[in-house]
């Protein structure tokens, strides 16, 4: 936070309503009958109520580019474990010719 | 201590040796903890991996697993930590600006929320404990072999039946493969939730420790890296769980 | 001691020499790279050692040799890259119409069934110049089936089935060995695998007391553990039918379409309600701990052979997501419709002349 | 220079505090170091006893000397120990954390009392898993594979699994005091353009520690439960997956290889410079090329898994991007070749050390390529062609960079030369040693026979008994530094601030370093390996 500009009060408080309004949105959204969607809109509701934590409450969006790499550095290492692993999980029943 | 006005040309009482300014140390410890969430995101993240493995695998049992736990506690428990965070966020503005009392007051609602929601944990957990669904029976026992749950009786299955009785469209399994399978299920909540609720115990200590230093009034506009770090850490907690709701307690509900 | 010990191991099988000279290559690129590697430093050391005359030039880098070595051994690496891949496509790919046999792994044996119905126990016969497939399955933990004259190892899983395949060339008498450590008595999991000219195999298969072909045994199982109780081919069958199922496309209650394959047999006989034929109920009890890994392999040996046609047809496959809706028979309409017969829907399928069991 | 001789500075790190409490709580890196460097010395030593009754078992091919059991705990006890207890923390640890601070101009590391932390748990894990030992030691290999580990050997796998995830946050926070250190701690003017590649190199190590370990953490944490409670996550029996555990297994310990390879390779590029006389060849390459190695190293696991039962397609992508990790690897070997071109080589043992690593490493590499090429590695996987390539790299590889940066460090530690005839005779006696004990393995494995073998066929015996042969010399190359760097410990000649006029900040400060490594803090002012600006070719000794 050497780089200034501090969140108010304010802007935590708005930043908790979106964060229950989300919630309640997952909420209602599981039971909506959206087949695949269903987990895709979790999820995307999930990773923006994330995203909100760390850029205001975790003050990354007032951090240095450093901190920023760090962290995208660890869901982009997240990233890499689950394709790879699900690469062979899903394509396993396919025989070759 | 914090009312001396020191500037960062003194030595401030708590700049460590290693460090040249307050400025330096403060950057260092910020930097170090993200590292630390680094290494916390990848071990959630094996978990996760492995979870996800499973779940396309053995998506019905997976379903019928997530039906039988409670979503009103998830839903609560989920409000709860995201009004801990705010909370959180609170007590660190605080300490920035200097409020002693109101620092004081946000992080002892922090604690608070916090130890809500690991009691509604706790509940859940003694819920699972009674419906017998404790993974980790020895082979040939049963699901639990300790809660006087009989070997037979797997109650998933029970589960399975009222999701068919539902809805037509569910695939018939029966009790002890759905029991089996949905231990697996199990296996993951457990494992998932009691990392995540072993984490917050954590920060409950921390938050104790923090509480008692904000007491004493060791935080100031100068000083106030330990309750950011244990923010940090605490939002982390949170961030967790955010993705645990949908993926435990979500998963197809439109089929109940 | 053996002192004209060989440094080179037998070559027996079709893949051997394939093998081997992917080996030899690469042989010869590390000796020239080590060598190469090796020479510059000595020479260096030697012509620029350390004198009170001279002193050292002072060179930066070059980008240009950078991208020379970093092009070249990339170069290299795919040339390799490629030749492994082609050697292990061809390792992969299922054979047609194979001799199956199947492969059981314990700690710590190995037994073998042959479809003529001999058992061996650490010991697999074989002719030449025909492809074996071996199915193999373990019953406790990770086992390997390795046999350095043939070049092939395989991973033997618990609770799966796998295969690998062979076609072996010299007759002889080669080392299987278990790869995968297995706990306390790995190294005696070893056995042999006898590679005999036809005339010879033949014979051997004669001469052995087989209790009947495997898919006799497994009939006799099928009878003895009550299957034909319930899949029988009438309407009033509570079972599926198993006649033809082998190797088809299945559809099941929740209207996905499986491939009725040895691994999904073997499901279906442990757990049977996992995966259930559209149009009946779940109420086949688990085989689990009553039926042993060797009858279920019987077991879908004899389905096999109730199916009209004898090569596997799994072998002539790409993917089971290849399945098309017209091609996936709906056996409950045939168990209704026709209830004596036995017929299979041929349409879509590609004609394999096909024999009666 | 050599007319004044050198003398011990008056006051250093060694003899600022006396008494054991003053090194059981000291939060001084170079302090801690020492810590370090005594425990895995003795880890190694525990190890290479392992690995010497191995190789005597093995003389035979019947079995007679152990029983099956008792020699499965041996390869075991000895994998675990040399990987996890001496492997990963031995350059990083010992070498690393003392120099990188002096390599970049700061009193301490970021977090000394996490240094001291992580010493605290590096000894604990690591005797908590000795206690195995007691009951005889575990059985299941270093790789612990489900569901043999989780179900059915009856070794306390358990303890041995907590142990080692101990030693794993040991492993991270020594990673993450190093990367915050290089980031936040440097000093002015030393820019990452200049920092030295030693230091590059426990970066990129450093990146590997922080984000594989904590997954290897939950993986023995999810396989303690398995035990304990068979959860049924890598049982099959209960519905689990055991290639899932490989998976996640080899998350971690495929880019551990990095781990350990990585700052031998930093040590490596500090030596050659410095008994060349010149700059790096090619800096940004080698720098860049460590960091290469250790993002493509995440992407590579499951080239241990080619048999194991994974999707063709899979194993075909696993294969291609194996060789990516190659590419950066060779650019090194080539760079510090280059290096040499037309310096002013002297032959110390640091270099001797950093010539054989060249080429073993080489030798080692290449053989990497046997095993990631697809069909070749249906053949070689699991057999002691695996275990020689290993060991080329580990011990021909890493152990050579180690000792060879204890000896070019050792005055730097101590204050005093290693007696440097006999170092260079245990450096060709290790050399010699090494090739013998595992070049017929190369053979062996080609021939077929698989790894973990507590008995073989007696066609495989000459191979064997030359390996063994090679073992008792490769002995006698370990134990001759220990007793002459003890020996030089009292009776060594007073080495002075800069024995090898090499450059870099470490060599700017006295000899042992002050406590708070330097009297001023320096101000950088030139690029690394600055070697011939100031020469008047120095002929040390």
């Amino acid at each position: 936070m050497s780089e200034h500009g501090h969140p108010t009060p304010k802007l935590y408080a708005i930043i908790l309503a979106c964060l229950v309004v989300g919630t309640v949105l997952t909420y209602r959204a599981a039971f909506w009958d959206m087949g695949i969607f269903n987990p895709v809109v979790a999820l995307t509701i999930a990773c923006t109520k994330a995203t909100l934590v760390i850029l205001f409450f975790m003050h990354v969006r007032y951090s240095s580019k450093l901190t920023k790499i760090t962290i995208s550095a660890g869901f982009f290492w997240l990233l890499i474990m689950i394709t790879m692993s699900l690469s062979d999980y899903l394509t396993r029943t396919f025989l070759p010719q | 201590m914090s009312t001396s006005q020191t500037t960062t040309t003194e030595h401030h009482p708590a700049l460590a040796q290693q460090f040249d300014s307050m400025e330096q140390q403060q950057d260092a410890s910020t930097f170090g903890m993200w590292v630390f969430l680094l290494t916390e995101i990848m071990m959630f993240g094996g978990l996760f991996t492995a979870y996800l493995i499973y779940r396309i695998k053995y998506y019905d049992a997976f379903v019928a697993g997530s039906t039988s736990i409670s979503v009103g506690w998830g839903f609560t428990n989920t409000l709860v930590l995201i009004g801990s965070s705010f909370t959180m966020a609170m007590a660190v503005w605080a300490a920035q600006k200097g409020f002693r009392k109101a620092q004081v007051w946000f992080l002892i609602g922090t604690m608070v929320l916090g130890a809500a929601f690991l009691g509604v944990k706790a509940k859940e957990y003694h819920d699972k404990w009674d419906e017998c669904h404790i993974p980790g029976h020895i082979i040939g026992k049963g699901f639990n072999a300790w809660g006087g749950c009989s070997a037979t009786d797997p109650k998933l299955g029970n589960i399975a039946d009222e999701i068919r009785e539902r809805d037509p469209k569910v695939p018939k399994v029966s009790a002890v493969q759905t029991a089996k399978q949905t231990e697996i299920f199990f296996s993951f909540y457990f494992a998932m939730t009691g990392l995540h609720a072993f984490h917050m115990v954590i920060g409950f200590g921390l938050l104790s420790w923090l509480l008692w230093r904000a007491y004493k009034g060791e935080f100031g506009p100068q000083y106030y890296t330990p309750v950011e770090l244990g923010g940090l850490y605490w939002h982390f907690v949170d961030i967790v769980w955010i993705y645990l709701f949908p993926l435990l307690y979500l998963i197809s509900r439109t089929r109940t | 001691m053996q002192l004209n010990f060989p440094i080179f191991p037998e070559q027996a099988s079709s893949m051997a020499g394939q093998v081997d000279a992917l080996y030899l290559f690469l042989v010869l690129i590390t000796t020239f790279f080590s060598l190469l590697i090796a020479i510059l430093i000595l020479f260096f050391a030697v012509k620029y050692r350390r004198t009170p005359e001279r002193k050292a030039e002072q060179i930066h880098g070059s980008t240009l040799l950078e991208i020379v070595w970093t092009v070249i051994p990339l170069g290299i690496s795919m040339v390799i890259f490629v030749w492994g891949a082609v050697i292990y496509y061809h390792m992969e790919r299922p054979p047609v119409n194979p001799l199956e046999i199947y492969g059981v792994g314990k700690q710590w044996m190995w037994k073998f069934q042959h479809p003529s119905g001999q058992r061996e126990i650490n010991a697999l016969h074989v002719p030449i110049g025909r492809d074996v497939k071996v199915t193999l399955i373990s019953q406790d933990v990770i086992h390997s089936f390795f046999v350095p004259a043939f070049r092939v190892k395989q991973d033997v899983l618990p609770n799966r089935y796998v295969f690998t395949w062979f076609k072996a060339t010299v007759p002889g008498t080669y080392h299987l060995f278990c790869s995968q450590y297995c706990g306390t008595k790995h190294s005696g999991m070893v056995g042999e695998v006898v590679a005999m000219t036809p005339e010879d195999y033949s014979t051997w298969l004669a001469s052995g007391k087989a209790e009947g072909s495997l898919a006799s045994l497994g009939e006799k199982a099928f009878q003895q553990y009550g299957c034909t109780t319930c899949h029988r081919p009438d309407s009033g069958a509570r079972g599926p039918n198993l006649e033809g199922v082998y190797g088809r496309p299945i559809r099941l209650t929740d209207n996905r379409v499986v491939l009725a394959d040895d691994n999904y047999i073997r499901e279906s006989i442990l757990e049977p309600n996992a995966k259930v034929v559209s149009g009946f109920q779940s109420i086949m009890p688990t085989f689990r701990g009553v039926v042993s890994e060797d009858e279920i392999i019987a077991i879908t040996e004899y389905l096999k052979h109730l199916s009209p046609q004898q090569a596997n047809p799994l072998n002539n496959r790409t993917s089971p997501t290849e399945i098309r809706d017209s091609e996936v028979p709906n056996i409950q309409q045939q168990n209704e419709q026709q209830p004596q017969q036995q017929q299979t829907p041929q349409g879509t399928r590609p004609a394999n002349p096909g024999k009666k069991p | 220079m050599s007319i004044d001789k050198p003398v011990m500075p008056e006051k250093h790190y060694l003899n600022d505090n006396y008494g054991i409490r003053s090194w059981l709580l000291t939060k001084d890196h170079k302090r801690i170091a020492i810590l370090y460097l005594f425990s895995i010395t003795v880890f190694f030593f525990i190890g290479g006893l392992f690995a010497g009754l191995i190789r005597l078992h093995l003389l035979t091919p019947n079995g007679e000397l152990f029983q099956a059991d008792t020699y499965n705990r041996l390869f075991t006890m000895h994998g675990v120990n040399m990987i996890f207890f001496f492997l990963i923390p031995s350059v990083p640890a010992v070498i690393g954390n003392f120099l990188i601070p002096i390599m970049i101009g700061t009193k301490d590391l970021a977090f000394p009392k996490i240094n001291l932390l992580s010493w605290y748990l590096y000894i604990g894990g690591a005797t908590f898993s000795l206690i195995t030992l007691l009951n005889g030691g575990v059985d299941t290999g270093w790789t612990f594979y489900a569901p043999l580990s989780s179900g059915y050997v009856k070794s306390p796998v358990i303890v041995m699994a907590v142990g080692i995830l101990i030693v794993g946050f040991s492993s991270i926070f020594t990673g993450l005091n190093f990367i915050v250190t290089v980031h936040r701690m440097r000093a002015p003017g030393m820019t990452w353009g200049r920092l030295p590649l030693f230091v590059w190199a426990n970066y990129a190590a450093s990146l590997i520690m922080i984000l594989g370990t904590p997954v290897i953490a939950i993986t023995l944490i999810l396989l303690a439960l398995e035990r304990g409670f068979h959860i049924g996550i890598f049982d099959p029996k209960l519905g689990g997956d055991p290639v899932l555990f490989q998976h996640m297994f080899w998350f971690y310990s495929h880019p551990a290889v990095y781990i350990m390879i990585l700052p031998g390779m930093g040590v490596i590029s500090e030596i050659v410079t410095c008994f060349s006389r010149k700059r790096v060849f090619g800096y940004s390459f080698i720098a860049f090329s460590s960091i290469a190695i250790a993002v493509f190293g995440f992407v590579v696991w499951a080239h241990h898994m080619f048999v194991a039962g994974i999707s063709v397609y899979s194993a075909l992508v696993f294969s291609l991007l194996s060789y990516a990790v190659a590419i950066p690897s060779a650019v090194k070997v080539f760079n510090w070749t280059a290096t040499m071109y037309k310096g002013s080589v002297k032959m110390d043992t640091p270099m001797l050390y950093a010539m054989a690593f060249i080429g073993l490493f080489t030798i080692g590499g290449l053989t990497g390529l046997f095993l990631a090429a697809l069909g070749l590695d249906i053949h070689i996987h699991d057999t002691y062609f695996v275990v020689a390539h290993f060991h080329y790299v580990m011990v021909g590889g890493m152990v050579t960079a180690y000792l060879g940066g204890l000896h070019f460090w050792w005055p730097k530690m101590t204050g005093r030369m290693y007696p440097e005839a006999p170092a260079k005779l245990a450096a060709l006696i290790t050399f010699i040693g090494f090739n013998l004990t595992f070049f017929p393995q190369f053979i062996l494995g080609y021939m077929g026979m698989p790894r973990r073998y507590w008995a073989y066929p007696p066609e495989f015996q000459v191979l064997n008994v030359l390996s063994s042969a090679g073992a008792s010399v490769l002995a006698v190359g370990f134990i001759l530094p220990l007793f002459y760097f003890l020996w030089s410990l009292k009776y060594g000649e007073v080495a002075g601030d800069n024995p090898w006029q090499a450059t870099g900040l470490e060599w700017e400060t006295t000899s042992p370093p002050p406590t708070h490594n330097f009297h001023h803090i320096p101000v950088v002012t030139k690029d690394p390996y600055a070697y011939g600006e100031d020469e008047e070719v120095p002929v040390v000794h």
